[in-house]
């Protein structure tokens, strides 16, 4: 796990003798620990409060996704895709389900793609507002997460109404929908979006401008956008590092082409960029759910998609843009109705690679910083 | 008999405290007052935080333990004596288990010297403010010895850091407490230490040392309003209990009666710290604009202030009372908070008694200050993130201290401009 | 500044007696336990009942100066030596050196010798004539500020300056000696 | 008896000879330096009760401004101030090369 270049492996055999003749104090962070979002832990070595490197231990959460996959039907599976980062299903959903169309070779229909749209951006605001939640109590400011909480229920209300569920939706079939949208839900979206405007704007009160939140966030955790592209680093952590790199704009996909957002970039790569970048996501998202609900086409929801699939033989590999990054899936079919293999590139899990370039020379404190500002699920790490 | 009645009825009419008219058993019955009250303090404070951080955070806090959770505390306090005290199997158990004792030692011991009026004090020490300074500073002992009895990694971190914490920032907080002491040997009766002293000087020089010598008084009032945020660990420098990093810091291993005893400290610290600041700068005991808004009048419509509060409390009791639901479910939670509307309210009218009323005023005002910077310390918790260990050490030695250097120096030469125009005018006539 | 004349406190031997228990039992400890950490507590304990003693001998600002650094200075920073280096060791070493009973035998025959300067009376005269404590209370602090500072009265100013100085002197070499990299 | 219960200055300065013996004995005998600092704090402190007490007898003939014990004793505090974050950085520096803080182990004069 540790890259031999980079780290001379932990040495976890000799025990600290003490905080001063021994240079180095390895402490174990987690799996129990309040601030490691789940069940990760690190192990990291110390010189005082100074980090020397650190080493993740993942696995603890391993449920086994992808072989489960090699069981069960290209439908059967669908429902497990969300369990993986469960905070944000609906993407999961939607790029398990534009794979196997693309395997297929079948497009959902126009009306599916946009309410597709929607409900995924609703739920990259939805993850955007719990890491903030999260994040900002890892800091030691507890407000913003009532906050965000609160505003974060408004759409899983939407969801619930939609689908039934709130956190593992199930949303998408494939090759479409499975329920249309239901009386009332564009007027629900439209005023979903009015309602949180105001909400990010309080956020940002909140933090943006504290002193204090500046001063834990500006310069803590720095890595440059080469060694984030090296280290195949996506989604906001890579744009904070100046790398305008976003699927939905660089291979467009479920109609983002017909909508018209920015690429928020940062420039210095450190957790307070980070956090800028996901805030104007939240405000770009919003912008376009609400051409999405001006625009929303009539007409079929479902594709013509056979009843059994048997996808013919062959690979695909279809990704597509995660609240926390690039999320890929890679299917091989053998031309049965169960995938042969099913792989998950997960956001998540490449991310937190960067965790010790990131956090090296850095401080205790702020490893706490950077694992919040990685916006890590240790259900999609795991898988 | 006769003797006994005379010696408790002698202090009565003294104006000195019981402590410095060698009165023991008023002290005795003053140290009990202190006790208690300060335990119903610190148990009001627990849901005072909790509602008002709920409040912040747009929820509703403890509901469930009687109307509008006013019995949490209490439940709170049976479940923490309930619980089972646990020693961990590596700790050191005689050091584990003094540690608390002496937090809590440090934190009560202080109120020995806290003037809640003239003559409302258990005593009044010639060196008043020393001794708080100093028996608040032993409470790190404590903590120190509470994470290293541990015998684990987080609390040792947690003790370590906290004791350097509060080291430093002892320093900015002797500072600007000297830079007010310096103010009070401006008045007729030279300076003191004696907490009582202080606030005769504040009183007899017709200003709050906040507003003396403007801005100065007001910095070196910063300068302690931040110090003693950080030396009682409370947000936003609650480094050493930083629950995302340390779990709990030095306490992480304590539980069950053993923890309370922190908990309670830790109020009873921020309490302390409070009267420090609020008898130094904010004029203790006396009620606002004494010297401007005098007479008569004046005093009458300030000495009704305390029964007119507790009024408004009870009647805001019989409000909700009124807007409880109309449930057999919620008779007996109406039935409780009407109860509880009513012991305010004959409270309120006991103090319009004018024998009580005379007598209470000091420690209404007092209190009411201490109670503004109790609900700061919440505030400051709502809003503000955690520094970082190093940040925080930046603050204290890079910041506070040269300022408060700076400050002591510029209070004595505006506090001796007389004596120092007349010496130079003197040099400059020779 | 006027002196005022108080009655001698009741219950002073109680109180005398009862610390000067407390102090000999805590030095005997700080000498005793193998634990640094259980010597620490024992010396301030002793300290901090020695400040009591100072309050009964009307010494307010030594007993304070004395609680806020000794008690909550030097001991905190004794404290937390002791928490940086490791203490395991000691627990299973012996405590006392090799010349324990010299040592012992030493302090005894300097101990006699003080019981014996106490004892005896030089010419016919008690050492300190009974009763000399006397029950004045003073302008502790502004006594002691006088003497300090005042520009008639203050013999001491340049003793003060000396003491500061050899504080920086003590910050400066402790920091040398304790920082790994300089 | 009355000895007893009258407290004098002796009584003050026969518990400082029994402290200042106490911290004799340990800095005679203990090996863990950090002990033998702290034994140096009780003989100065047994000192530092002495001159207490000498001031309140000199206070007894001399007035109440008589306070040159009392300095006397601040200064001492200083000075252990002093010696105390000294010593222990020595104490610390010395621990880092040898990892012991026995003194009979103290034994080289360079290292």
């Amino acid at each position: 796990m540790t890259d031999p270049k980079t780290l001379s492996p932990l040495d976890l055999e000799t025990p600290d003798k003490t905080f001063l003749d021994a240079n180095e104090l390895v402490i174990n962070m987690g799996p129990q620990h309040p601030a490691t979002h789940g069940v990760l832990r690190v192990i990291l070595r110390l010189d005082g409060e100074k980090v020397l490197g650190l080493e993740c231990v993942i696995g603890y959460l391993h449920r086994g996704v992808e072989k489960i996959a090699e069981n069960r039907t290209y439908t059967m599976f669908n429902p497990y895709v969300d369990r993986m980062d469960y905070v944000a299903a609906v993407s999961n959903g939607l790029g398990y389900c534009e794979a196997v169309e693309k395997l297929l070779s079948v497009e959902a229909p126009p009306r599916a793609q946009y309410i597709r749209v929607i409900l995924t951006e609703l739920n990259r605001i939805a993850s955007h507002q719990l890491w903030l939640g999260t994040h900002a109590l890892d800091i030691g400011a507890i407000t913003p997460l009532f906050y965000t909480f609160r505003d974060r229920e408004e759409i899983l209300k939407i969801f619930e109404k939609y689908c039934g569920a709130r956190l593992t939706t199930h949303a998408f079939r494939i090759g479409g929908l499975q329920y249309e949208a239901y009386e009332g839900f564009e007027k629900d979206v439209k005023n979903f979006v009015s309602f949180v405007r105001p909400k990010i704007d309080e956020y940002e009160e909140l933090l943006t401008t504290n002193r204090i939140w500046l001063e834990r966030t500006k310069g803590v955790g720095v890595i440059s956008g080469k060694d984030c592209i090296a280290l195949g680093v996506t989604g906001p952590v890579l744009r904070a590092s100046g790398v305008k790199w976003d699927i939905r704009k660089a291979q467009p996909y479920a109609n983002y082409k017909n909508f018209d957002f920015e690429i928020p970039t940062g420039e210095n790569g450190d957790t307070y960029d980070r956090y800028l970048v996901r805030m104007v996501e939240m405000r770009q998202s919003l912008r376009i759910i609400e051409q999405a609900v001006e625009g929303i086409p009539e007409g079929p929801i479902m594709a013509k998609v056979p009843k059994v699939m048997k996808p013919p033989m062959g690979e695909v590999y279809h990704s597509i843009e995660a609240p926390k990054g690039e999320l890929g899936y890679f299917i091989v079919s053998d031309g049965s109705t169960q995938p042969y293999r099913l792989r998950v590139r997960p956001p998540s899990f490449v991310n937190l690679q960067a965790l010790d370039v990131m956090c090296r020379g850095q401080l205790v404190a702020d490893v706490i910083a950077v694992i919040g500002t990685l916006d890590i699920v240790l259900g999609e790490v795991d898988r | 008999m006769h003797d006994l009645v005379q010696y408790i009825t002698s202090y009565l009419d003294s104006d000195q405290t019981p402590g410095a008219a060698g009165n023991i058993f008023w002290a005795l019955v003053y140290v009990l007052l202190v006790f208690v009250g300060l335990s119903i303090a610190v148990i009001c404070m627990n849901w005072l935080e909790r509602k008002i951080l709920a409040h912040m955070q747009v929820r509703l806090g403890p509901m469930r333990v009687g109307p509008h959770g006013l019995l949490q505390p209490i439940a709170d306090a049976l479940k923490l004596l309930l619980k089972e005290d646990i020693i961990p199997a590596g700790a050191d158990k005689i050091v584990f288990w003094i540690a608390p004792f002496i937090v809590v030692l440090a934190a009560f011991t202080v109120f020995v010297v806290v003037p809640f009026g003239p003559t409302h004090a258990i005593t009044d020490m010639n060196i008043g403010v020393l001794f708080m300074l100093g028996v608040s500073s032993l409470a790190v002992l404590g903590i120190v010895t509470a994470g290293w009895a541990s015998n684990s990694h987080y609390p040792l971190m947690g003790a370590l850091r906290s004791s350097a914490q509060m080291v430093s920032y002892e320093v900015a907080m002797g500072l600007a407490v000297v830079s007010a002491i310096m103010m009070t040997s401006l008045s007729e009766q030279g300076g003191t230490l004696s907490m009582i002293g202080i606030v005769q000087s504040q009183q007899q020089q017709g200003i709050w040392f906040l507003f003396k010598f403007f801005p100065l008084g007001i910095i070196a009032f910063g300068i302690f309003a931040i110090a003693m945020v950080a030396e009682t660990n409370r947000a936003p420098f609650d480094l050493p209990e930083a629950e995302s990093e340390l779990t709990a810091g030095f306490h992480t291993e304590y539980s069950g009666f053993r923890w309370s005893l922190f908990f309670l400290a830790e109020y009873s610290a921020m309490i302390a710290v409070s009267s420090i600041a609020v008898t130094l700068w904010l004029g203790g005991w006396l009620r606002p604009f004494p010297n401007l808004l005098n007479g008569p009048t004046w005093d009458l419509a300030f000495s009704l202030i305390p029964g007119l509060t507790f009024l408004f409390l009870a009647g805001m009791c019989f409000y909700n009372t009124a807007r409880m639901p109309k449930h057999p479910l919620f008779r007996i939670q109406t039935i409780g908070l009407a109860g509880f509307g009513l012991v305010l309210g004959l409270i309120g009218l006991i103090l319009f008694v004018p024998a009580v009323r005379v007598r209470v005023n000091d420690i209404f005002w007092f209190s009411a200050k201490v109670a503004g910077f109790m609900y700061l310390y919440i505030w400051y918790r709502g809003t503000f993130p955690r520094y970082r260990f190093d940040q925080l050490m930046k603050v204290g030695w890079k910041v506070l201290l040269p300022v408060g250097l700076t400050l002591l120096i510029l209070t004595a030469v505006v506090g001796m401009r007389t004596e120092l125009w007349a010496q130079m005018q003197e040099v400059l006539h020779r | 500044m006027n002196p005022v004349t108080v009655n001698p406190p009741v219950a002073t031997p109680f109180f005398f007696y009862g610390l000067a228990a407390v102090m000999i039992i805590g030095g005997i400890l700080v000498i005793t336990r193998k634990n640094a950490v259980h010597s620490a507590l024992a010396l301030i304990t002793t300290l901090l009942a020695q400040a009591a003693l100072y309050l009964m001998l009307y010494a307010p600002f030594v007993a304070g100066v004395q609680i806020i650094l000794y008690a909550g200075g030097i001991m905190v920073l004794f404290l937390f030596v002791i928490m940086l280096i490791s203490i395991e060791r000691q627990e299973k070493e012996r405590p006392f050196n090799k010349q324990w009973l010299v040592g012992i035998v030493a302090a005894g025959a300097l101990g006699g010798l003080l019981i014996f300067v106490y004892t005896t009376t030089t010419k016919g005269a008690v050492l300190f004539p009974e009763g000399r404590v006397s029950y004045v209370e003073s302008q502790n602090t502004q006594g002691i500020a006088a003497l300090l500072f005042d520009s008639t009265t203050g013999m001491y100013m340049f003793a003060f300056e000396i003491a500061s100085l050899l504080l920086l002197v003590a910050i400066i070499g402790a920091v040398v000696m304790a920082k790994k990299r300089i | 008896m009355d000895a007893m219960l009258h407290i004098s200055t002796l009584h003050y300065l026969v518990l400082g000879a029994a402290l200042f013996l106490l911290g004799v004995i340990g800095v005679l005998t203990r090996r863990n330096v950090v002990i033998v600092l702290m034994s140096i704090e009780l003989i100065l402190n047994a000192v530092n009760l002495n001159l207490v007490a000498f001031s309140r007898y000199w206070q007894g003939i001399h007035g109440p401004s008589a306070l040159h014990g009392q300095v006397f004793a601040i200064f001492v505090i200083t000075d252990a101030a002093a010696e105390a974050a000294v010593g222990l950085g020595i104490l610390i520096a010395f621990f880092r090369n040898k990892e012991t803080v026995n003194v009979d182990e103290v034994n080289l004069l360079k290292w």
